[in-house]
């Protein structure tokens, strides 16, 4: 779960992380009220969670309350790379200007299996493109799990970057709270991008990244809590309650398999076959075990509220669950969602054929191998388009 | 021969009364899988049975580890009390640790790992379907029906797609040493060269599969490691080549965070290290039988 | 640094260990306005950093106000091993009684170099009794430190020590708490003995002990604040200030001496050869480094605090530092303080030779070996006797 | 030859700059020792002079160990950074740290000594005077001057004790082979055990010297130790056997808990298992010189 700029600085905020003052409007006159009681100038910044908001023109500076007002109106509603912006965050500029932009995350490591601090004096900036440009720009230290971030370490940081000797003391505490943050909350990514040495010779964090592992968020109600629900389509929002994995694509074959790496195989093999035709798969989508009537259901309803979709695959590998179980459960919520796009179903595994018995019976296009299956379901989207 | 878990294998459920331990414990003591005891605290003195066998049940591994010399454990517990399920199998001095729990937070994942390396035990998982031995022990959820004895060793971070190749390999009668289910977390237990090395130095493994999919670099690492050390011919199929960055398909560890994990990238170096890389899964079993001949 | 009985309680209890309901009194009037104010039977508690009030006549019920007042008046002055009784600890009896007693702790097992929990139902009496008797009735868990406490450990415990089933979760609560109170108070001690079970069937800490590693204060400044200054002599707190470690002892003959193993060695050879003169060491006193004139003149002020002091030993080793230059320390000392008592000085290490010179010059004795000082010593004690 | 320090000793000074640091730095330089370097946070860049050589200043141990390749770090900092410091010579790769350090709570050396046995990272201390190897290399406080090279190997948990007993068997002629203050902490690195059976594979040390003190059961274990594994003659002295029940005799270590630790146990223990127990410390040297003959 990604969370918001001003979500992220909070939360840094709440470990020592120093940020600039501001809060989040709603509304133009909303951000001039906050611009007001801010006083002086300040940023107004368009809160999606995605990167690069300011090429596409969602932060902007405004010197007075009514530039503020302004500038809110003009990002209030802008789409972002398909985010549509509901929510400004009017800052207080960093007092006295920047002099300095600095690269500060906590971010998990895999290779290594630990926890990683980036830090790069070439802040402000994508952060990838330096690491592939200048990674030598890009200095790391690793988290020891018995041990937790050490001053030593920040020491290292601030020494490689060349960051002034008397902000070394601030720099340790915003790195040891940006991890402490890190592990306290469960993220899998905390970033300040840039962490600014203002002209008043102080550090502060002026923008904020953080990615909660949702697996975690049982243990932090507070944090489920700030998940955005404008950002989650309604299907995407069904299938998080229902507990079934779905990302929604741009393709217009529709998925349903259990499990999810035979989810994407089932999608690459659509892809394999349908490429030259244009057809490509409609979403990922895992039904997890056992593909009951309701939960084959619910997945149907899912992916048909995608109006591109043209034709369904259907991909259950019966292993515990038996085939002719997992058949009648199919027939069962067809019958209650009567689709009306064509229908492929492959199952394999135990009493797989039996189950494609059940289903043939019931007029289903069925099939035995994976390439067999995406064939057929490329050639029932080719012959609905054209119908 | 096999790998990890066989005839010798002494297992331990934990969580062998809740609905899924107790339904899987069934399983697996149908297919021979030597299970000695389960663990549920608070459920001491009962008796698990099964297969018209009766197994004790302790309140603790370090018990249950005392009355049985088990020396493997299955962990089928729910996401919040699962590392401490792995921790309790590891302090009691259980040697390989299976755990089946998804949803395991990863900075807990990181934690226990770093714990498990420093005393040198092997865990498989989590989020996994655990491991299979045909014809000697099934430890997990693999169904046991798929699979037949043979030589060709299996390991895979999927679980229905797993299924799947084990299914076409036995219907083309091609036989499994060993089918591991690693899981598809980001931090979890043995890794693919893990793996790799054990099938490399069993004896009755004349080739292997290897099942990736997009998401960190645990199959290039496999690949550089294959190009050194591993004879055996590999098979292998990468799963995700249509996923979008920046969206997790389902498993934890499967996503494309910037340029990194991509299954473009894991083909190419596998292909570089000799592997020959299926573009179906459903090619994975006529490329294995193609090399039998 | 020991805690008093209500410290470590109150300290427990902020860790979710539950403890009867209480306050501290210092006079009977008090006592009796809190047996007032907690209604019902409760139980009067001698306040001093030792084991064994109970057998001492420092622990009493009362059933009324009346009664708690006459109780706190018998205790409040009393004598327990050495230690004045100034304050009463007035709890709540346990609610419906007590069905049962129970031993848990926490502490530090050096050989294992852990952490270690240990449990056993046979509480309320001496553990290091049950220890020797029947051993077998203890339970230990080792905590690792990159693990901290699990759940499977309290398990563990509550299982081997056959506590009810119903009572295990709460169980668990207080073995976690009991070890988070003593890790984040740097204890190398908190115990609970007994931890009961009420006849209402809850358990509850009725007594506490906690012991704080003094390394750790300067982390813990509340901490520091709980000592209790009532405890120490004027002395032992004149050399806490001045860093100086020493602890009054019984014998006649006052050590003075660098290093804590060498003024360990140098009350043994002192006891060693007055033993059967009766004389002993009157102190362990380590002046540390060094041996400054400032630093002697304020041991000799602690050694000579006790009136039973008839000779006083001084042994330096010098290191880093130079025999003579300590030998002018001494004697620079010697002239603020005039002592009354005879004193013998041994001198070893770097320019021994010359030091001993410097004070046989000012008519001091001296010695070369520490054999020779410690007889010279107890000679010059028993010529003191006989003057 | 020696254990631990030597002429192959490449040291670094942690706090090289501080009053301390910088006091004994320059006694270790002028005894002859191998000083590559030192560091203290912020102060990178400078230099430290002192027996008419200069050594660099580093911010971290990691760039000082990268510039410089020192395999042992001495550790002068105060306490509330001292175990900071421990870790950051670890992670950096040092083989022997020596920290001198007194008044480390004792919790954080629990998981400190835990991280080191981890990475299998030798430490001695804290609050120890460190070694010295005779004509070699002084890694810590003891004072040069005391000692001589020879065959006789010494391991204390003390200080000035240990100075004492170094001065006789000097002025006796007899030299050492290398001094170790193992420090009175209640945890601590290196134990005698460690140290026994280093001095016991030393070609040159004939016999050992351990001087020990209430508290703990180190010595205990040592005499168990002894008794199966050291060959060598081994002389030994306890400290504290006026010291009272409860009362801590100025180490952390040093206390006598209930019935355990006492000097009547230490010394029965260390007797059974064939180590000459001297009454007095100035014994020792005359019992070494003894057995010299």
């Amino acid at each position: 779960m990604n969370l918001h700029e001003y979500q992220a600085k909070r939360l840094f905020a709440e470990h020592g992380v120093p940020i600039p003052q501001g809060d989040v409007a709603t509304t133009p006159a909303e951000a001039r009220e906050i611009a007001r009681d801010l006083g002086g100038r300040v940023v107004v910044k368009a809160q999606v969670p995605i990167g690069g908001r300011g090429k596409a023109g969602g932060i902007k500076l405004a010197n007075t309350p009514d530039e503020a007002e302004e500038r809110a109106a003009e990002i209030l509603g802008m789409d972002i790379k398909g985010f549509t912006v509901r929510k400004v965050l009017i800052d207080q500029q960093a007092p006295g200007g920047i002099d300095q932009e600095i690269y500060l995350a906590v971010l998990i490591d895999r290779a290594a299996r630990k926890s990683m601090i980036m830090g790069s004096a070439e802040g402000g900036m994508d952060i990838e493109e330096v690491n592939e440009k200048t990674p030598e720009k890009i200095f790391k230290v690793h988290v020891e799990p018995a041990v937790g971030v050490r001053g030593y370490q920040s020491t290292y940081l601030a020494s490689a970057m060349n960051l002034p000797r008397e902000l070394w003391r601030d720099f340790h505490k915003i790195v040891a709270g940006l991890y402490e943050c890190f592990k306290a909350d469960d993220a899998s990514l905390t970033e300040i991008n840039p962490l600014v040495i203002t002209g008043e010779g102080k550090l502060m964090a002026l923008d904020g990244k953080m990615t909660i592992d949702d697996n975690s968020l049982y243990r932090h109600p507070r944090l489920g809590e700030m998940r955005d629900l404008d950002e989650e389509t309604d299907a995407e929002k069904e299938a998080r309650l229902s507990g079934i994995n779905f990302i929604q694509l741009d393709g217009n074959i529709g998925c349903m398999v259990n499990g999810a790496g035979l989810a994407m195989a089932t999608m690459d093999v659509v892809k394999n076959y349908g490429d030259e035709y244009g057809c490509g798969p409609a979403n990922f989508l895992d039904i997890g075990g056992g593909a009951k009537a309701e939960q084959v259901a619910t997945a149907l309803r899912l992916i048909l509220s995608d109006s591109n979709v043209e034709a369904v695959l259907i991909n259950i590998f019966g292993g515990i669950t038996r085939g002719d179980i997992v058949a009648e459960g199919i027939l069962e919520a067809l019958n209650q969602i009567q689709p009306d796009v064509p229908m492929v179903v492959r199952l394999a595994g135990t009493n797989a054929a039996e189950g494609r018995a059940i289903l043939a019976e019931a007029n289903m296009e069925t099939a035995v191998t994976l390439s067999d299956a995406a064939q057929k379901a490329v050639a029932a989207a080719r012959g609905g388009a054209s119908a | 021969m096999s790998i990890l878990v066989n005839k010798d294998t002494r297992l331990l459920v934990q969580g062998i009364t809740g609905r899924e331990g107790s339904f899987h414990t069934t399983q697996m003591m149908e297919y021979g899988t030597n299970v000695v005891g389960g663990v549920t605290p608070g459920k001491g003195g009962q008796w698990f049975e099964a297969a018209g066998q009766r197994v004790p049940v302790f309140d603790t591994v370090k018990m249950a580890k005392e009355a049985t010399d088990a020396n493997t454990s299955l962990i089928f517990v729910p996401a919040r009390f699962a590392v401490d399920a792995i921790y309790e199998a590891a302090d009691a001095g259980i040697e390989l640790i299976v755990c089946l729990t998804e949803h395991i937070p990863v900075l807990d994942m990181i934690d226990a790992r770093a714990y498990l390396d420093t005393k040198g035990i092997n865990l498989i998982g989590p989020n996994c379907p655990g491991l299979l031995t045909p014809g000697e022990a099934k430890v997990g959820i693999i169904p046991g029906s798929i699979a037949i004895p043979g030589n060709v060793g299996v390991v895979s971070k999927s679980g229905t797609l797993t299924y799947e190749v084990i299914d076409a390999l036995t219907k083309m009668g091609i036989g499994q040493t060993t089918c591991i289910g690693i899981g598809g977390d980001p931090i979890a237990g043995l890794s693919f060269i893990e793996i790799l090395a054990l099938f490399e130095d069993d004896p009755d493994t004349d080739q292997i599969v290897m099942i990736g999919e997009i998401g960190g670099n645990a199959e290039e690492q496999a690949a550089a490691y294959i190009a050194q050390y591993v004879t055996k011919p590999v098979t292998s199929f990468i799963a995700g080549r249509t996923a979008p960055p920046g969206k997790r398909m389902g498993h934890a560890g499967a996503i494309i965070e910037g340029k990194a994990g991509t299954a473009e990238s894991k083909m190419a170096a596998l292909t570089a290290a000799g592997v020959t890389v299926a573009e179906n899964p459903d090619e994975i079993a006529r490329i294995v039988a193609e090399r039998m001949n």
